[in-house]
C-alpha cells in the first residue's frame, strides 16, 4: 500500500491540478499548476529518478511556469478572472471526466499491473545521458531542431511588426 | 547501426542545415531580403533531398519495407515512399508560397520552418522508435503551429493557429500517454521490440494494450482529421495561410497516416481484431460526415477542408482492412500519395485565387474559368481526381482501396460495407465538386483574364501532368506502392 | 557711469507717447556698440519701438504688443540674439497694464556675449482677472525663442498674462487647485503685510 | 582605457580607501573649533568681525532698548521681540530688551549689524535644541549668559588623509 | 521626570516586564515544554553507551550537567540538528548575519565613514540585533488592494527557498543537510524558484513600482540563469559527477579555478546578478523605481526578505567555494592533537580546559570547517566589494552582458574543459 | 520501493481525466494550455513509473524529451496567445469569431 | 530545510504582527506607493517590457543548458564519438541563438 | 487650464501599453519635484516635469522687504550656493544705489563664490552618485565637502546660509590665518577630487551607462537656452566669468571647460572639471588679494534705489544666474526677478528624456544640474 508521503504528494498533485483549472484567478491557477508540476517532481523523486525530477523543477517550474505567469500578467486584469461558463457544459465535462477516470481506472485495476512492485535498484541517471548520446542521438538532433524552430517561431510571432498599426480592433 | 549516408540522416543534414541557416542569412541581410531568395534556397534543398531519396531507391540502397532495426531510424522503402510524398508536398508549399509570401515579413523564417516541419514529417515515416517518432512528430507539429499563425495581422490566421495549437498539443500529449502505456507493457520503445512484446503479452494486460491503441488512434486521429477529433480542422484550414493549409492537409495529415501505419498497423498487429472494427467505424463516419459537411460550405477552403476529412475516411478503409488484405494498405498508400498531390494542387490553386482575387467564397468564383484559365483547369482536374473520376489517378487508388475492402470480406464480414460507403461517398462528393465547376465555368459573365502567378501555374502544370499521366498509365506507381507497402501477413493473428 | 545712469532712467510709468526720447538726446555719451543695436531696431521699425535706455551691455526696447512678435523675430534673425535669459512680468496697477520683459542674450555671436537686450511689452490689466479668459493677452514668443517656454508659463500663472500661441499654457509652479489671484500682482497681498 | 583595467583600477581605489584615514567628527564627544568667540559687528567701521553665528549674547549694560535689532529682524525672521526687563539700566529708560525666539531665528546676524551700541553679539554656542517651543525662547536674562563651549577639534591634513583631532 | 522620555514611569516599566515574564512562563509551561517533549520524541535519538536515548534521558541534562556532552553528541547526529543548527539554517544564518555586519562596516570604511558604532559598545557589534528588534516591532502595512495571501507568503517562502539552497551546500566531509546525487541540478532547480517568488510578490502588491521591479528581477534572474548553468558545466565535465560533496572532494589537489578561470569569472558575475547586488541591483534601483519589488514590504516582512537575501548570498558564496575553490580542502591549520587532549581537554594545573568544538567534531572536520569559512568569507568580501566601487548598470546593458558576453564566455569555458579532458591533461588517466 | 506501480498509474489516470475535463470545459486559452500541461505531466509520470518498475532507462529519457518538447510548445503557444491578445484584447477562445465553426 | 525555514520564520511574522502597533486610522497609509500622490491607474497593468524575448529565449535555452548536463556528467564514461551529436546539437542551438539574439536585440520591435 | 497641448511636450494619449509613473515628489530619484513619466515597457515616451513643490514666493516676498533684509531670504533657494545666488542681487543693488565696492571685498567675494560653487557641486555630485547607485560617490563628496564648509564657516560664521554678501562688500573681513588654512584645505580638496576619477569618472560601468544618453546637441542647447555646465558640455564656450567678468574675474587666471559630446557623461564631467578650476581661481585670488583694506562700504540705514531697473547676472554652480530688479524710489524693490539656471535647464528635460530608457531617467535628470528648490524659488 501507499505510504504517507505518496498520499500527501498525490493529494497535492491532484488537488492543485483541479485548482489550476477551477480557481477564479488565473494567477492562482498558475500557482496551482506549479503545485502540480512540483508534485509530479516529487513523484519522480519517489521513483528514484532525481535527474528527471530536477529537470522537471528546473524546466517546468523554473521556466515554463515563469513564462506562463508572466504571460498571465501581461493579460489585462479583468480578464484574469474568467467569465462564468456554461453550466451544462461544465456538468458534461465533469461527467466525461468521471467516465474516463472510472473507465480507465477499472481497466487498469482489472489488468495485471495491479500488484507490480520491484526491488531492483533504480536506473542511474548517467544511463540516461548515455542513452541520449548513443541510442537516441538522432532524436537529440531533432530535439535541437525543435528548440531552434520553436524559439525562432515564437520570437517571430511575439514581436511586433509595425508599432503604429498593431492594435487592431476586432 | 545507422550509416551516415542513410536517407533520413542525409535529409536531416540537408534540410536541417538549410533550415537553420536561412534565418542567419536573413540576419546577415538585415531582414531586408526578398522572399524569392529564400524560396529558391529552400526549393533547392528540397529538390536535392528528393533527388537523394530517389537516388537511394534507384541504387537500391533502400531496405525492404517495414524492416525494423535496432536503431531509432531505418532506411526502408516505406519511409522512402512517404519521404517522396512529403517532399513533393513541401515543394508544392514552397513553390506556392513563392507568390503568397511576396509582401509578408520574415520569409526566411517561414521557409526555414517549412523545412524543419518537412524534416519532421519525413522522419515520422522513417522512425522505428516511439521516442524518435514522438520527437519527429513534434518537430513536424511545432513549426506548423507557428506557420498557421504566421499572418499576424490576420485575425483568422491567429485564431486558426491557436485552435490548431491547442488540439495539436492535446494530440501530442495523448500520444505521449499512449507511448507511455505501450512502453510500460512491452518494456521498450523500439517498435520492433514492441511488436515482440505485444505478441507475447500476458492476457491480463490486454485492456491496457487496447487503451494504448485507443490513445494512439485518438492522438494520430487529431492530426489525421478523423471524425470525433476533427473539430479544429476546418477552422484551421480556412484560417491558416493557404500554402500552409497545403502543408497541413497534404503533409502532416499523411505523416499521421504514416505514424498510424507504423505504430498501429504494424506495431500492434498482434491486437488487430480489436482495432480493425474501430477503424472501420471511424472510417465510415469520417468520410460520411466530411462529405456531407462539405456540401454545406460556402467557402472554398473550408469545403476542401471537409473534403479532406472525407478522404481521410477513404484512406482509413485501407488501414482498417490492412491485416486481411495486402491490397488495402497498398490502396491506402497509393491514395495517400495521390491525395497529397491532388489536395496540394487544389489548395495551391485556392491560394493562387486568394492572392490574385482575394476571394474564397464560392459565390464569388463565378467565371473563374475565364479569368484564371490555367489555375481553374488545374483545380478542376484535381477536383475530378479527388472525386475519383476514371481516367485520373484518384480513380485507381480508390479502386484499390475498395478492392482491398472487398478482398478482406473473406475474413471480415463487414468489410464490403466499407467499400459501399466509400462508393456512395464518392458519388456524393462528385456533387459538390461539380457544383464548383459549374460555378467556375457555366456561371457569370465573361470577364477579363487576370495574370496568374507563375509559381501557381508551375504547380498546376506539374500536378495536372501527374494526375493525368498516372491516371492513364498507373502501372509504375502501383509497382512502387507495392514495393513500398509493408507486408503484414494475413496469417498473423493473435 | 552713475550720472549717465540717472539721466538715462526711463521709468516705465512716464512713458507716454508725447514723452521725449532720452536715449536719443544723450547719444554722445552712450556706448557705441549698444547704440548700434538700438539703432538697427529703430531703423527697421521706427516709431513702433521706443528705445528706453542704452547702458553698457544693456539695451532696452519698449514695444507695444502688436509688434512684439515682429520685433522679436527681427532681433533673432538680424541681431543674432538666440535665447531668452529671463522673462519677467511686472505689474503696474496704476497704469492698468502688466509689463512683460524679455531679457535676450546670445550664445552664438561672440561680440554679443556681454549684451543683454531687454525687450519690454505691455498687456492690459484686468481688475478681476480670469487667467486665460480675459483681455490680458500677449503674443507668445515661443516660436521665436524656444527658451521662453517655461518662463511664459510662469508669467501666466504668476500674473495671469495669457500668451496666445503658447502650446502649453498650464500651471507650472503653483498647485493645480490654486484659485486665488495670480500671486505676483500688486493687489495680491501677503497676509499681515 | 580598456574595460578590464578600468574595473581593476576602480576596485583598487576602493580597497585602498579602506585603509585611508577618515575625518568623521564624533560630534557629541568632539566639537569643531571655530574662529573667535562669535560674530561681532563694529558699527564705527561698519565691518563685522569673523566668528560663528551662533546664539546671541546680550550685554545688558550696553543695550539702550532702541529696537533697531527688532526692526532689522522684521523682514527676516521676526524672531526678536522687545520685552520688559525688571532691572533698569541708565541708558535703557524704557527697560525693554530683545528676547529672541530661536524657533524662528535664521542666524543671519543682521540684528548684530543693526546694533549701534555693541550690545548684541553672537557666540559660538549652537546647541540650542529643546523639547518644547517655549524652551527655544531666550529671555534677555538668558541671553546675557556667556556660554561655555568646549571646541577643540580641528581638521588635520596628513599624507594618509584628513582627520579630526 | 526624565528629560529623555517625559512620560516614562519606572513602576509601569517594571509592571510591563513582569507581565511579559508571567505570560512567557505560562505559555512556555503550557506549550513549550510539551513541544520540546514532542520534538524529542519524534527526533530519532541514537544509542549512547548501549542505552537508547529517550526524551526523558535527553532532559536529564537539566539535573546533571555532566551528561551534557554525550547528549549533545547524540543530538548532533540527528537530522534536526543538521537542519536547524550546524550545516543548515543556524550556521548559515549566523554567517549571513555576520555578512550584514561586515558589509556595513566594510562599506563604511571604504566610504570614509564609521559605520555602526554605538550599539554594543565595540564597533556597533549589536547593531544587527537592534535592527532586528526594530523590524520586529514595526507595523506591517499591507497596501489596500494587495493580494494578501501571496503577499504574506512571499517573504516566508523566500527565506524557505534560500534555506533550501543552503541545505545543498556541503560544509565539511559528510556535513551536508541534503546529500542529493544530482546536487548541482538541485541547485538550479532551487534557483529557479526565486524569480517566481519575486514576480509573485511584486504582482501581489498592486503597485506600479514593485511591479516594474519584479519584472526587472524576473528578466535579470532568468537571463543570468543560463550563463550560470553553462559556466558550471566545465566543472561537471572534468569531475563527471553532479554531487556537490564529490565535486568538493575532487579538488583535494588543486581547485578548479586554476584550470577554469573563465568559468569562475562568469559564475562570479552571475552570482552578483542573481543576488541583485550592485552593480546589478536593478530590481531595487531606488533612483528609478523607489525600491523595486521591495517597495511595499514593511516591518518584519522586509526583515525576512533581507534574511533570505543574505542566506542566498552565503549559499552562493559557498557554492563558489565548493565548485571552484576546493570546498573544505586545505592544509591542516594546526598539527594533530594527541587523543587525550581531544577527549579530556588540556590540564593546566588544577584547571581542565576543554577546547571548544574538539570533543564534538573530529579535527579534520574542524579544519575543513575553518577552511570553508575562510574561503567563504573571502568570496563574500569580493561579492560585497563592488557595492562600494561600481554604479548600477542599466537593464538593457545587463541583458546584453548576460546573453552575449557571459554565455559566450561560458561556452569558451566548456571548450577549455573539453580540451583539457581530451588533451589528456585532466580526467581519468590524465596527467594530473 | 515501498510503493506499487498501480498507485502511480492511478494518479496519472486521474490527472489525465482532469486534463481532459479542463480541455473540454474551459475556453480560456491559457487554461486550456494548463490542461494540456497536466496531461503531459500525467504521461511523464506514467513513463517514469513504468521505467522505474521495469527497470529501464527509456522511460526517463522519454520523460526528458517530453518535458523539453513541452517547453518548446509552451513558448510557441504563449506567443500565439500574446498575438491573439494583442488582436482581440481577449484570450477566450469562445469569443474568437472570425472563423465560423 | 525548506519546511524548517518556513516553520522557523513564519512565527517571526506572527510575533511581529502581534507586538507591532496596528492603527487603521489613516487610510492613506494603506495606499500603494505612488510617490506621495494618490495612485492613478491600476497597479497591475498590461505591461510588456521590451525584453520579453529574453524570457521566451530562456525557456528554450534553459532546456538546452540542462540537456548539456546529461552529456557533461557522463562524458567520462562515453567514447569520444559520443561528443559528435552534442556538437551537432550545439551547432543548431548556436544558429538559433544567433537569430534569437538578433531579434531580441532590436529593442524597438518589442 | 487650456486643453491645447503642445506637440513636443504633450503627454501622449494613453494606450494599453503605456504606464504613467509619478516620479516624485516622494521618490528617491526626483528631488523636490515630480516628473510624470509615461513609459512603454522600458522606454520613456513622454515626460512632463512638474516643479513647484517647494515654491515659496521669494519674488513676492522680496517686494515687501528692503534691500538689506532681502538678503537672508533670497539665499534660501540654494542654501549650498547661497553666496552665488545673492551675488547678482547684490551687484544689482550696488548699481542701483551707485556704490563702488572695495577691492579686497571683491576678492573675498570671488573666493566665497568659488568655495560655494564647489560646495554646491560636491553636493550635486553626491546626489548624482546615489542616483547612479554609486553609494561611495555619495559618501565621498558629502564628506569632502566638509572641508570647504569649514572654510566658509570660518569666513562667514555659518555653515550653509552665510548671508555674507551685502551691497557694498561683504559682512566681515577674513579671520586671521584664513589664507593659510584655505590654501591647505583647498589643496587637499583638489587632491581628493582628483581621486574621484578612478572610482567614478573613469569607471567603465559609469561611462557605459552615461555615455551617449540624453544627448543635447549644440543647436538644441542654444535653442533651448540652457546654461552653465549643460551648455558647456554641449560645446558652447559660454561662461559669464569670462564673457562678462564681474568683480575681479577679469584679473584672475583661469579657463573654462568645454566638452563636445553633450551627453550625460559630459554634463556630469564639466562640473567636476570646473571644481578643479575653482581651486585654481581660489589660489590665484588668495595670491592677488590685497592683504588689508576695507571690505565694506558703509550704507545708510534704509537705502532707497532710483527709478531704474537693472539686470545683473553671474555664473553660479548651475549656470547663469540673473537678477532683474525694478526700483521705484522706495526702500523696497518694486520687483525682483531671479532668472535661475535650474529653471532654464529644466526645459531640456522632456527633450532629453523622450525615447530614453527608464534607467537613464535619474542620470539624465540630474546631469541637467537641476536644483528643484532654486527652480521653484
Amino acid at each position: 500500500m501507499a505510504d504517507a508521503v505518496f498520499l500527501a504528494l498525490s493529494v497535492i498533485t491532484i488537488g492543485s491540478a483541479i485548482a489550476a483549472l477551477e480557481l477564479r484567478s488565473l494567477i492562482y491557477g498558475s500557482i496551482a499548476l506549479m503545485g502540480t508540476l512540483g508534485g509530479i517532481a516529487g513523484f519522480f523523486l519517489l521513483l528514484d529518478s532525481p535527474f528527471v525530477a530536477m529537470f522537471q523543477i528546473a524546466v517546468y517550474v523554473g521556466s515554463i511556469a515563469v513564462l506562463i505567469l508572466f504571460t498571465v500578467m501581461l493579460v489585462k486584469r479583468e480578464l484574469i478572472f474568467k467569465k462564468i461558463e456554461d453550466k451544462r457544459r461544465k456538468f458534461a465535462g465533469i461527467g466525461l471526466m468521471l467516465v474516463l477516470m472510472v473507465g480507465l481506472g477499472s481497466v487498469i485495476l482489472d489488468s495485471g499491473i495491479k500488484s507490480i512492485t520491484t526491488d531492483e535498484p533504480a536506473v542511474d541517471f548517467r544511463d540516461i545521458g548515455a542513452d541520449f548520446l548513443t541510442y537516441y542521438w538522432p532524436a537529440l538532433i531533432l530535439m535541437a531542431l525543435i528548440l531552434a524552430g520553436s524559439v525562432t517561431g515564437a520570437l517571430v510571432l511575439a514581436r511586433r511588426e509595425d508599432v503604429g498599426n498593431e492594435q487592431r480592433a476586432n | 547501426m545507422l550509416e551516415i549516408s542513410s536517407t533520413p540522416l542525409v535529409i536531416i543534414a540537408i534540410l536541417g542545415t538549410i533550415g537553420v541557416i536561412l534565418p542567419i542569412i536573413s540576419i546577415a541581410r538585415k531582414e531586408t531580403g526578398s522572399n524569392s531568395f529564400y524560396a529558391v534556397i529552400a526549393f533547392a534543398a528540397l529538390i536535392v533531398s528528393i533527388g537523394y531519396v530517389a537516388y537511394q531507391f534507384v541504387t537500391e540502397h533502400v531496405l525492404p519495407s517495414a524492416l525494423f532495426s535496432e536503431d531509432v531510424l531505418v532506411d526502408d522503402a516505406f519511409g522512402g515512399f512517404f519521404a517522396i510524398a512529403m517532399l513533393i508536398v513541401a515543394i508544392f508549399t514552397t513553390v506556392g508560397s513563392f507568390n503568397y509570401m511576396r509582401k509578408q515579413n520574415h520569409p526566411a523564417v517561414y521557409y526555414s520552418l517549412i523545412l524543419l516541419s518537412t524534416i519532421g514529417m519525413v522522419l515520422v515515416a522513417y522512425s522505428t522508435d516511439l521516442v524518435m517518432l514522438f520527437v519527429a512528430w513534434e518537430l513536424m507539429s511545432i513549426p506548423t503551429y507557428v506557420l498557421a499563425g504566421f499572418m499576424k495581422r490576420n485575425p483568422s490566421s491567429n485564431e486558426a493557429a491557436l485552435k490548431y495549437f491547442l488540439f495539436g498539443a492535446l494530440s501530442s500529449a495523448i500520444i505521449v500517454y499512449g507511448i507511455s502505456i505501450s512502453y510500460g507493457l512491452t518494456g521498450s520503445t523500439n517498435i520492433g521490440e514492441v511488436i515482440q512484446g505485444y505478441s507475447t503479452l500476458d492476457p491480463s494486460f490486454l485492456p491496457l494494450a487496447l487503451l494504448s491503441v485507443g490513445l494512439f488512434i485518438a492522438g494520430f486521429g487529431f492530426k489525421m482529421g478523423l471524425v470525433p477529433f476533427h473539430m479544429w480542422l476546418p477552422d484551421t484550414y480556412e484560417g491558416a495561410p493557404t500554402p500552409i493549409t497545403t502543408l497541413l492537409a497534404a503533409g502532416t495529415k499523411k505523416a499521421g497516416f504514416a505514424a498510424a501505419i507504423r505504430i498501429i498497423i504494424l506495431g500492434m498487429v498482434a491486437l488487430n481484431l480489436d482495432w480493425t472494427l474501430a477503424l472501420g467505424i471511424i472510417a465510415v463516419m469520417t468520410m460520411t460526415i466530411g462529405n456531407i459537411a462539405a456540401i454545406m460550405q460556402k467557402n472554398l477552403a473550408r469545403m476542401l477542408a471537409y473534403s479532406s476529412i472525407g478522404h481521410a475516411g477513404y484512406i482509413l478503409i485501407g488501414l482498417a482492412v490492412a491485416p486481411f488484405s495486402s491490397m488495402g494498405i497498398q490502396g491506402s498508400m497509393y491514395h495517400i500519395l495521390n491525395h497529397a498531390v491532388m489536395k496540394g494542387a487544389a489548395f495551391i490553386a485556392v491560394g493562387g485565387i486568394v492572392t490574385t482575387l482575394a476571394v474564397t467564397n464560392l459565390d464569388k468564383l463565378k467565371g473563374l474559368g475565364r479569368r484564371m484559365p490555367i489555375t481553374s483547369l488545374g483545380l478542376v482536374i484535381s477536383l475530378l481526381a479527388l472525386a475519383g473520376v476514371p481516367p485520373l489517378n484518384g480513380f485507381w487508388s480508390k479502386l484499390m482501396l475498395f478492392g482491398g475492402a472487398l478482398d478482406a470480406s473473406s475474413s471480415l464480414s463487414w468489410a464490403p460495407w466499407l467499400a459501399i460507403a466509400g462508393v456512395l461517398n464518392s458519388a456524393l462528393s462528385l456533387a459538390y465538386y461539380g457544383w464548383i465547376m459549374r460555378k467556375m465555368y457555366f456561371e457569370g459573365e465573361t470577364e477579363k483574364r487576370v495574370s496568374e502567378p507563375k509559381s501557381v501555374i508551375a504547380v498546376m502544370i506539374f500536378s495536372m501532368i501527374f494526375m493525368v499521366a498516372l491516371g492513364v498509365y498507373p502501372d509504375p506507381i502501383i509497382k512502387f506502392v507495392e514495393m513500398a507497402s509493408p507486408t503484414i501477413g494475413l496469417g498473423i493473428t493473435p | 557711469m552713475m550720472s549717465e545712469e540717472k539721466e538715462s532712467i526711463e521709468t516705465t510709468e512716464k512713458q507716454t507717447p508725447a514723452d521725449k526720447k532720452p536715449a536719443a538726446t544723450k547719444e554722445v555719451d552712450l556706448p557705441a556698440f549698444e547704440k548700434g543695436i538700438a539703432d538697427k531696431i529703430v531703423a527697421k521699425f521706427g516709431e513702433k519701438t521706443k528705445v528706453a535706455f542704452v547702458k553698457p551691455d544693456r539695451v532696452r526696447i519698449n514695444v507695444d504688443k502688436e509688434n512684439v512678435h515682429a520685433v522679436a523675430e527681427f532681433i533673432r534673425d538680424e541681431l543674432n540674439f538666440d535665447h531668452a535669459e529671463s522673462v519677467s512680468g511686472v505689474d503696474y496697477p496704476q497704469d492698468k497694464e502688466i509689463e512683460v520683459v524679455y531679457h535676450l542674450g546670445s550664445y552664438t555671436d561672440a561680440s554679443l556675449a556681454r549684451q543683454v537686450l531687454v525687450l519690454a511689452t505691455r498687456a492690459p490689466r484686468e481688475e478681476n482677472p480670469i487667467p486665460g479668459n480675459d483681455g490680458t493677452k500677449l503674443p507668445s514668443l515661443r516660436d521665436i525663442f524656444y527658451s521662453v517656454e517655461f518662463f511664459e508659463r510662469e508669467v501666466f500663472e504668476m500674473l495671469g498674462v495669457y500668451f496666445n500661441g503658447h502650446p502649453d499654457n498650464r500651471r507650472l509652479l503653483l498647485p493645480e487647485d490654486w484659485a486665488d489671484l495670480p500671486p505676483l500682482r500688486k493687489d495680491f497681498a501677503i497676509k499681515g503685510r | 582605457m580598456g574595460t578590464a583595467t578600468g574595473i581593476i583600477k576602480a576596485l583598487n581605489s576602493g580597497i585602498k580607501h579602506i585603509a585611508i584615514k577618515r575625518f568623521t567628527l564624533r560630534y557629541p564627544e568632539e566639537k569643531l573649533k571655530f574662529v573667535g568667540d562669535g560674530y561681532q559687528f563694529d558699527p564705527s567701521t561698519g565691518v563685522g568681525i569673523a566668528g560663528l553665528k551662533g546664539r546671541h549674547m546680550l550685554f545688558h549694560d550696553h543695550c539702550t532698548g532702541c529696537q533697531l535689532c527688532s526692526i532689522a529682524c522684521e523682514g527676516v525672521a521676526e524672531a526678536i521681540a522687545m520685552v520688559k526687563v525688571p532691572d533698569q539700566q541708565t541708558q535703557n529708560k524704557k527697560s525693554i530688551m530683545p528676547q529672541i525666539d530661536y524657533g524662528k531665528c535664521v542666524f543671519c546676524g543682521l540684528c548684530v549689524d543693526a546694533c549701534p551700541f555693541y550690545a548684541l553679539y553672537m557666540t559660538n554656542d549652537y546647541e540650542l535644541s529643546s523639547f518644547s517651543k517655549e524652551g527655544l525662547i531666550y529671555t534677555p536674562a538668558q541671553l546675557a549668559v556667556k556660554p561655555y563651549v568646549t571646541q577643540d577639534s580641528e581638521i588635520k591634513i596628513t599624507d594618509r588623509g584628513a582627520t579630526h583631532g | 521626570m526624565s528629560v529623555i522620555a517625559p512620560k516614562f514611569k519606572f513602576s509601569e516599566f517594571v509592571k510591563s516586564i513582569l507581565d511579559n515574564l508571567f505570560w512567557f512562563l505560562l505559555i512556555f509551561a503550557l506549550i513549550g515544554v510539551p513541544l520540546v517533549q514532542i520534538i524529542l520524541f519524534y527526533v530519532e535519538m541514537p544509542v549512547i553507551n548501549g542505552e537508547l536515548l529517550t526524551p526523558f534521558l535527553a532532559l536529564t541534562w537539566l539535573a546533571d550537567p555532566s551528561r551534557t556532552l554525550p547528549i549533545l553528541k547524540a543530538f548532533m547526529t540527528t537530522d534536526l540538528f543538521r537542519i536547524a543548527a550546524f550545516p543548515g539554517f543556524g550556521f548559515a544564518a549566523l554567517l549571513a548575519a555576520g555578512t550584514i555586519f561586515v558589509e556595513r562596516k566594510m562599506l563604511a570604511k571604504l566610504q570614509l565613514r564609521v559605520g555602526p558604532f554605538y550599539c554594543g559598545k565595540i564597533e556597533g557589534i549589536l547593531q544587527l540585533m537592534g535592527d532586528g528588534l526594530k523590524l520586529l516591532s514595526k507595523e506591517i502595512i499591507i497596501p489596500a488592494k494587495a493580494d494578501k495571501p501571496i503577499f504574506w507568503a512571499a517573504p516566508v517562502i523566500f527565506v524557505g527557498a534560500a534555506a533550501a539552497f543552503v541545505a545543498l551546500i556541503p560544509v565539511a566531509p559528510g556535513w551536508v543537510v541534503a546529500d542529493v546525487d544530482v546536487g548541482l541540478l538541485a541547485v538550479f532547480a532551487v534557483i529557479g524558484f526565486f524569480p517566481i517568488i519575486t514576480i509573485l510578490s511584486a504582482w501581489s502588491a498592486n503597485s506600479k513600482f514593485p511591479f516594474i521591479g519584479g519584472i526587472r528581477a524576473l528578466h535579470q534572474m532568468v537571463s543570468f540563469e543560463i550563463p550560470l548553468i553553462l559556466s558550471l558545466l566545465g566543472v561537471v565535465i572534468l569531475t563527471g559527477t553532479l554531487n556537490l560533496s564529490e565535486i568538493a572532494a575532487s579538488q583535494s589537489a588543486f581547485p578548479w579555478i586554476v584550470f577554469l578561470p573563465v568559468g569562475a569569472i562568469v559564475f562570479f558575475i552571475t552570482i552578483l546578478a542573481e543576488l541583485e547586488r550592485i552593480p546589478f541591483d536593478l530590481p531595487e534601483a531606488e533612483s528609478e523605481i523607489v525600491a523595486g519589488w521591495l517597495t511595499e514590504f514593511s516591518g518584519m516582512m522586509y526583515g525576512l526578505v533581507q534574511l533570505g537575501t543574505y542566506l542566498k548570498l552565503y549559499a552562493f558564496a559557498a557554492l563558489f567555494v565548493v565548485l571552484f575553490l576546493g570546498g573544505w580542502n586545505g592544509p591542516m591549520i594546526w598539527p594533530p592533537f594527541p587523543e587525550e587532549i581531544i577527549t579530556k581537554g588540556i590540564e593546566a594545573g588544577p584547571i581542565t580546559v576543554q577546547i571548544p568544538g574538539l570533543p564534538l567534531f573530529s579535527q579534520e572536520t574542524l579544519n575543513g570547517i575553518v577552511w570553508f569559512v575562510i574561503k567563504t568569507v573571502g568570496v563574500i568580501f569580493f561579492i560585497l566589494l563592488p557595492r562600494g566601487v561600481f554604479p548600477r548598470i542599466r537593464i538593457d546593458m545587463l541583458l546584453s552582458l548576460g546573453w552575449y558576453k557571459l554565455i559566450g564566455m561560458a561556452f569558451i569555458n566548456i571548450f577549455i574543459a573539453l580540451g583539457l579532458l581530451y588533451a589528456g591533461v585532466l580526467g581519468p588517466g590524465g596527467m594530473l | 520501493m515501498s510503493n506499487e506501480l498501480i498507485d502511480f498509474v492511478l494518479v496519472s489516470v486521474a490527472l489525465l481525466g482532469i486534463g481532459i475535463y479542463g480541455l473540454s470545459v474551459k475556453r480560456n486559452a491559457i487554461r486550456m494550455l494548463f490542461a494540456v500541461e497536466i496531461i503531459i505531466n500525467a504521461a511523464n509520470l506514467n513513463m517514469v513509473a513504468f521505467g522505474r518498475f521495469l527497470p529501464h532507462s527509456g522511460g526517463q529519457t522519454l520523460a526528458l524529451f517530453s518535458i523539453a518538447i513541452a517547453a518548446a510548445e509552451v513558448a510557441v503557444g504563449l506567443s500565439l496567445i500574446i498575438v491573439a491578445y494583442r488582436m482581440y484584447q481577449n484570450i477566450d477562445i469562445a469569443d474568437f469569431r472570425s472563423l465560423k465553426g | 530545510m525548506f519546511g524548517f525555514a518556513v516553520a522557523a520564520m513564519a512565527p517571526a511574522l506572527i510575533i511581529s504582527r502581534m507586538i507591532s502597533p496596528r492603527k487603521k486610522s489613516n487610510p492613506v497609509k494603506f495606499l500603494p506607493m505612488e510617490c506621495g500622490q494618490v495612485p492613478s491607474g491600476e497597479g497591475r497593468t498590461h505591461f510588456m517590457m521590451q525584453y520579453y524575448a529574453y524570457i521566451l529565449m530562456f525557456v528554450v535555452f534553459d532546456v538546452m543548458a540542462i540537456f548539456l548536463y546529461a552529456w557533461g556528467s557522463t562524458i567520462l564514461e562515453l567514447p569520444k564519438s559520443a561528443t559528435l551529436p552534442i556538437i551537432g546539437f550545439l551547432g543548431i542551438m548556436f544558429a538559433a541563438m544567433a537569430f534569437a539574439l538578433y531579434q531580441s536585440g532590436r529593442r524597438n520591435i518589442w | 487650464m487650456t486643453t491645447e497641448l503642445p506637440p513636443g511636450l504633450a503627454l501622449q494619449k494613453v494606450d494599453e501599453r503605456i504606464m504613467t509613473l509619478n516620479v516624485g515628489p516622494q521618490h528617491p530619484g526626483s528631488g523636490h519635484m515630480r516628473i510624470i513619466v509615461q513609459i512603454d515597457g522600458d522606454y520613456i515616451v513622454a515626460c512632463d516635469p512638474d516643479p513647484g513643490y517647494v515654491h515659496r514666493g521669494e519674488e513676492k516676498m522680496a517686494e515687501y522687504r528692503n534691500y538689506i533684509t532681502n538678503i537672508p531670504h533670497l539665499e534660501r533657494p540654494v542654501i549650498h550656493d547661497s553666496c552665488n545666488i545673492l551675488y547678482p542681487y547684490v551687484l544689482g543693488v550696488e548699481e542701483l544705489l551707485g556704490i563702488e565696492v572695495p577691492e579686497r571685498a571683491k576678492y573675498i567675494r570671488v573666493i566665497a563664490s568659488e568655495l560655494n560653487r564647489c560646495i554646491y557641486t560636491m553636493y550635486w555630485l553626491a546626489i548624482y552618485g546615489i542616483f547612479l547607485g554609486h553609494s561611495t560617490m555619495f559618501m565621498w563628496p558629502a564628506g569632502d565637502r566638509e572641508l570647504l564648509i569649514d572654510l566658509m564657516e570660518k569666513m562667514s560664521g555659518a555653515r550653509v546660509t552665510h548671508a555674507h554678501f551685502v551691497p557694498g562688500g561683504v559682512r566681515n573681513d577674513l579671520p586671521p590665518n584664513f589664507e593659510d588654512v584655505c590654501l591647505r584645505q583647498v589643496n587637499y580638496f583638489e587632491k581628493r577630487i582628483k581621486e574621484y576619477a578612478a572610482i567614478f569618472y573613469d569607471n567603465p560601468i559609469l561611462i557605459a551607462r552615461t555615455e551617449k544618453t540624453g544627448i543635447l546637441s549644440r543647436q538644441d542647447a542654444i535653442r533651448l537656452g540652457t546654461t552653465g555646465s549643460v551648455l558647456r558640455a554641449s560645446g558652447v564656450d559660454y561662461d559669464l566669468r569670462k564673457k562678462e567678468p564681474y568683480d575681479v574675474y577679469d584679473e584672475l587666471d583661469f579657463q573654462t571647460n568645454v566638452l563636445k559630446e553633450g551627453d550625460s557623461y559630459a554634463r556630469s564631467k564639466v562640473p567636476w572639471l570646473d571644481m578643479m578650476e575653482s581651486c585654481r581661481i581660489i589660489r590665484n585670488a588668495l595670491e592677488k588679494m590685497p592683504k588689508s583694506g576695507s571690505v565694506r562700504v558703509k550704507l545708510k540705514p534704509n537705502p532707497k534705489g532710483g527709478d531704474d531697473s537693472v539686470y545683473k547676472r553671474v555664473e553660479s554652480g548651475r549656470g547663469s544666474l540673473g537678477c532683474y530688479i525694478v526700483s521705484d524710489k522706495k526702500p523696497e524693490p518694486y520687483r525682483v526677478k531671479l532668472s535661475v539656471g535650474s529653471f532654464r535647464n529644466l526645459i531640456a528635460l522632456p527633450y532629453l528624456l523622450k525615447g530614453e530608457k527608464l534607467g537613464n531617467m535619474p542620470s539624465v535628470y540630474w546631469s541637467l544640474n537641476y536644483w528643484p528648490v532654486e527652480a521653484d524659488r
